[in-house]
């Protein structure tokens, strides 16, 4: 079943334009590794799916649903969660709050199924006893994981994660991408934006490389980061993994 | 007669101070409300209200108070609005005034807010609404509690403008005293001082206030 | 804009319906009208409108105003009658209307004790306060053209200038000044009035015929009775300097 | 219809007059103020406590009670100690005194806003005390209360209808004083505001262009362009953008 | 020739001891690269050296004038240049007005004079042609070689690189470590604290780390890197470069 597909899509900011005609599907439980230069469009491309941004051109499905269209972009929130790389926890509110937040206010789930079905989250995440502490007492692992919670409590059938480790210190990583790999391993659909190559190889079911806002490559891992076909491929990984 | 005279005076004074509070705790209650809607309306940047919010902005920031208060109580005498009284008018021009202040104080703490909090609100499927109720409004409070506090200071002393309207605040009475025993010098720094003491102690809550908001 | 207030309505019916009767007086120009040491108003005009409250029968409500007021407030229907030294003249009564007078009084100057100035001709050059809204800054131009005129809100404000300095000299009503003169000895009124004697009223909106004729009964009443002469004499320590008339 | 704007235009030497009153007042009083400002902020950071002492009563003092208090105490009350200004004098000396408090804490916190990262930077390549302040720490600072004082500037303007209340005949006192003649309540008042509403305008537009032009680099990061309308550009600035 | 030596520092905030008793010499034309984990006081000691901070005990000597004396510590700046990890350039002056600025006012070098050194010095890390340019309009790596020719300029017999490429996105981290190659080659006596192992390795002569306010251990980068001798610092060793 294709969880998510992009026809052609177009994105511009102003006269800058950062998608030029973007085509993607994505399966069922595929975890899919986006890689790219810095402002190649990698972050537009999962905020488009998102409904962060409004796209000038191309369709985007999500699970049958036509999130291009104004009216029923909104539903898109139902299936997909998105964790980002400033983490974005409300500061005012404790972990679990923050995870039960959209299941009493958006589910209208009750305080007390929705405190059980948080805290559920929070163990998911190894956070459970981390319930009452507010995101300033965690630590920037913590609370990544918390914010992977928030999103994992609504169920979503595809996560999104933009660089969800990238604003960490170098010792905090393999908190975040342990869960990572736990949720793929569950068979969680995936987008993930990622530097980290030794996970996008172990985890990834399909690495796809953009340029200039346009996918310049695709395919498995074992086949792309040996041997990319593209120039651009072998330059970008080139660097990335001599330096 | 000398400072007898103003001790004499005391009840006079407290009736000018109870006067004073009463149109600044008014003036703070509705000046707060009006200018928290007109800053979440501003920061939500509806562009119908864009042109309109913006006019009245600039009409009440960009003249003096003085001149709207004489402007809303003469004027409105004139439109056949009746019982627009000293202290309506006067809490009504000061209520747009501050009003308008206050609005940039809501809406600077508004925008003060990351934008990643509210593409996250966005992302968990929250509602315009509720992502203003549950996500940013309290995560502004801190924000604008300073300025606001110090708003409030400046609040209370443009009070003092409804003398010229004819309310009986502190530095109306004041004068009515002089009025009866002359020593100007002496019955100002009396005033003076009575505004002093509402005043100095926000002064210093607002300080601690922004120290804390600093180290948080 | 005119009157849409009262005409049509019998104000009086409806005052003593209302049980209360709304008096605007200006409480910042003693003795007329002021606030006494526990901020209660008080004054002659407070007095006169206290009895009047006691011949309706009703409950007096004091509405403070100023002189630039007086009009606007009865105008909008804020207070049923005016009581506050209102000197009667043509202009005034295109939009409100004049009881008889209740009170004669000249123009004078209130000076400085020390001051050389003893007449509108000593004015030249010099400044002079005035109140906004009264007809003092046209009196004054027409008398002497080479005086400079200060426009204060309030009678407190142009007092306290002469006072300190800030002001030559004032034009007010000579009740007034008399009265301002007497409690401050820095202080003394010229002798000669600057203009023909002025006549105050009481005054109410316009087209009621009815209110405007019981004000009149009660100034009536206040004079040959010799209500207003006692009055008179205890906030100005002496008889009226001039007669009002059925005394 | 036409009959209440021809009176109140008739009034127009007036109103050019007081708005001649209205702006001599406002510059000088700022210029005083500005004085005041950075003597306050020098006095609040020097060495001797008793200088210290002094600029924070004299803020407090000013910063917690009216304007039009102060304006009486000087125009009314000096008097009494034989000090005697008019009222164009007083109204000048109130707004000075009072705007001078609050220019003396923009002009602090400017000085105060220089990173630490500067003034170490400075030392490293051995630059006196004296010019660290004169070549680094002072020409930041100005950039930084650029901003708030012309703000305050405007502010200035604002409050100069408060010496109305003195009888000086500035923009405010005349409008009262035509009013109580024409009763032209709605007329002569829309004049007046469109008047301030002009000056304050003005000032902002003016001291944006000055902004742009005196400072290098400038002022304004040359972003993508926006188009704020004057006095919002100033918030903008006070803000510290 | 020993061109900074401390013995026995101790150097406190308030309560919090930061450095424990550090002793160290540099030899002229030495390149001592200094690690160690986060708040272990390698600031602070590049700080004291510099005279930024005063001392609680112990001596400074830089190229023989003692340093912790009050009365002659200012003089350190004729001889001690500082790169500091935030740049801290003026940005109210172009390029070459933060460079000439100490040169004429400390120096008291004449503007023409002035100009031309300033030239010279940013020729040396390649940027003659911004000396124009206003920091804000420079490059992070770019605005960081300004910080350099600026301590440059002043001709100082020894240079501090206090995390100097930290604030830097990792693309142009290496522009500025090819500045400081450049200069280690021509024999300038530095200290650098550095998180560039690479870097390290290869211009280190000798590496110290520090450990809670105290050197815990030094010696050549290819001993110190391979086999170290104290237990903390092969931890922090494999912390650092196995993530
Ligand atoms: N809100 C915006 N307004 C204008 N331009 C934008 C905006 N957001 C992104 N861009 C531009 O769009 C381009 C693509 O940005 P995007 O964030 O998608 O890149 P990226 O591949 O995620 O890069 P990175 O690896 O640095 O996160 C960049 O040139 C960026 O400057
Ligand atoms: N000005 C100061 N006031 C109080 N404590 C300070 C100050 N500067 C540094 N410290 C403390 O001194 C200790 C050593 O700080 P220092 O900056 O020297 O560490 P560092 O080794 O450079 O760390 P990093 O790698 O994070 O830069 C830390 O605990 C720090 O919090
Ligand atoms: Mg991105
Ligand atoms: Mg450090």
């Amino acid at each position: 079943m294709t969880m998510i597909e992009l026809k052609n899509v177009h994105k511009s900011f102003d006269d800058l334009e950062v998608l030029k005609g973007v085509d993607l599907a994505v399966e069922k439980g595929e975890v899919v590794i986006i890689i790219g230069a810095s402002g190649s469009g990698k972050s537009t491309m999962l905020r488009v799916i998102n409904n962060l941004e409004p796209i000038q051109g191309g369709e985007v499905w999500v699970k049958g649903i036509p999130i291009h269209d104004p009216k029923r972009a909104d539903e898109v929130h139902q299936y997909v969660g998105m964790v980002f790389q400033q983490f974005n926890l409300f500061p005012h509110l404790t972990a679990l709050a923050n995870v039960t937040l959209a299941l009493q206010k958006v589910k209208k789930i009750d305080a007390g199924e929705a405190r059980r079905m948080g805290v559920a989250a929070l163990k998911r995440v190894g956070l459970e006893d981390k319930a009452g502490a507010y995101p300033a007492e965690l630590s920037g692992g913590q609370q990544q994981r918390v914010a992977i919670a928030r999103a994992l409590a609504l169920e979503p059938d595809v996560m999104l994660f933009d660089e969800a480790t990238s604003a960490l210190d170098p010792e905090l990583v393999g908190e975040v991408t342990g869960v990572m790999r736990q949720l793929a391993e569950e068979g969680m659909t995936m987008l993930v934006v990622t530097h980290e190559m030794g996970f996008a190889r172990d985890v990834g079911d399909r690495v796809v490389f953009i340029d200039e806002g346009q996918i310049a490559e695709e395919g498995p891992p074992a086949i792309l980061f040996t041997s990319p076909s593209n120039p651009r491929t072998k330059q970008f990984l080139y660097r990335v993994l001599h330096r | 007669m000398g400072w007898q005279g103003i001790i004499d005076s005391s009840g006079i004074l407290f009736t000018g101070f109870v006067n004073t509070l009463t149109l600044s705790i008014a003036t703070i209650i509705l000046g707060t409300a009006l200018g928290l809607v007109v800053g979440v309306l501003r920061a939500a940047r509806i562009p119908a209200l864009r042109a309109p919010l913006r006019i009245y902005l600039e009409v009440f920031r960009g003249s003096p108070l003085l001149v709207q208060m004489l402007f809303i109580y003469f004027g409105a005498a004139y439109l056949g609005l009746r019982g627009v009284e000293t202290f309506i008018a006067a809490l009504v021009a000061l209520t747009l005034y501050e009003g308008a202040l206050i609005s940039e104080i809501f809406r600077a703490g508004i925008e003060a807010v990351p934008r990643g909090q509210r593409e996250a609100a966005r992302s968990i499927g929250l509602s315009r609404f509720q992502i203003e109720r549950y996500v940013i409004l309290p995560q502004t409070f801190t924000i604008v509690l300073p300025p606001l506090v110090g708003q409030y200071i400046g609040l209370v002393k443009d009070t003092a403008l409804a003398t010229a309207i004819g309310y009986f605040e502190l530095v109306r009475e004041g004068q009515a005293i002089i009025d009866r025993i002359g020593m100007p010098i002496e019955v100002f720094v009396v005033i003076a001082a009575i505004y002093f003491v509402i005043c100095y102690p926000m002064s210093l809550v607002a300080r601690r206030l922004e120290k804390r908001a600093l180290h948080a | 804009g005119t009157s849409n207030s009262g005409a049509g309505t019998d104000k009086l019916k409806e005052v003593i319906e209302r049980g209360t009767v709304k008096v605007g007086d200006c409480l910042s120009f003693a003795p007329f009208g002021f606030m006494d040491e526990s901020g209660k108003p008080a004054g002659y005009d407070v007095d006169i409108a206290t009895e009047m409250a006691a011949q309706l029968g009703v409950k007096l409500e004091m509405v403070d105003t100023t002189a630039d007021n007086r009009i606007p407030n009865l105008q909008t229907d804020k207070v049923d009658v005016v009581i506050c030294n209102f000197t009667e003249n043509p202009t005034r009564a295109k939009q409100i209307n004049f009881t008889l007078p209740y009170v004669i009084a000249g123009e004078v100057l209130l000076v400085r004790t020390d001051s050389d100035i003893n007449g509108i001709s000593d004015l030249d050059g010099k400044t002079v306060a005035v109140v906004t809204g009264s007809t003092n800054a046209d009196i004054l131009k027409a008398a002497n053209p080479n005086a400079t005129a200060q426009s204060y809100p309030t009678s407190a404000a142009a007092v306290l200038a002469v006072k300190s300095g800030q002001a030559d000299a004032m034009i007010e009503d000579s009740n007034f000044q008399t009265y301002q003169a007497k409690l401050d000895p820095e202080l003394r009124v010229t002798n000669d009035s600057l203009i023909p004697l002025e006549h105050n009223g009481f005054g109410v909106a316009q087209g009621q015929l009815n209110w405007l004729e019981w004000q009149n009964q009660f100034i009536f009443w206040l004079n040959h009775t010799g209500k207003n002469r006692e009055l008179y004499n205890k906030w100005f320590g002496m008889d009226p300097l001039w007669p009002v008339a059925y005394e | 219809m036409l009959a209440p704007w021809a009176t109140t235009f008739s009034y127009a030497p007036a109103f050019l007059n007081a708005l001649w009153l209205t702006t001599a007042m406002s510059v000088l009083a700022f210029l005083f103020a500005f004085i005041l400002g950075v003597l306050g902020a020098l006095a609040r950071r020097s060495h001797f406590r008793l200088l210290r002492f002094i600029g924070a009563v004299y803020v407090e003092g000013i910063r917690n009670t009216p304007v039009l208090l102060q304006l009486f105490m000087i125009y009314f009350a000096l008097p009494q100690a034989g000090i005697r200004f008019d009222a164009f004098q007083a109204g000048v000396a109130a707004l000075a005194v009072n705007a001078g408090a609050y220019l003396t804490e923009i002009i602090r916190a400017g000085l105060q806003s220089v990173p630490r990262g500067q003034l170490e930077a400075a030392r490293s390549i051995g630059l006196a005390p004296r010019d660290v302040f004169r070549s680094v720490v002072f020409p930041q600072a100005l950039r930084s209360v650029y901003p708030p004082v012309i703000n305050q500037f405007i502010q200035v303007i604002l409050g100069s209808s408060l010496v109305s209340q003195i009888a000086l005949p500035e923009l405010t006192n005349t409008a009262q004083t035509i009013n109580s003649q024409t009763l032209l309540t709605m007329h002569i008042f829309t004049v007046v505001l469109v008047l301030y509403l002009f000056l304050s305008n003005v000032t902002a537009l003016v001291a944006d262009l000055v902004g742009r032009r005196a400072f290098k680099p400038p002022l304004y990061p040359s972003g993508p362009r926006r188009r704020p309308g004057l006095l919002s550009r100033v918030g903008h600035m006070v803000r510290g953008s």
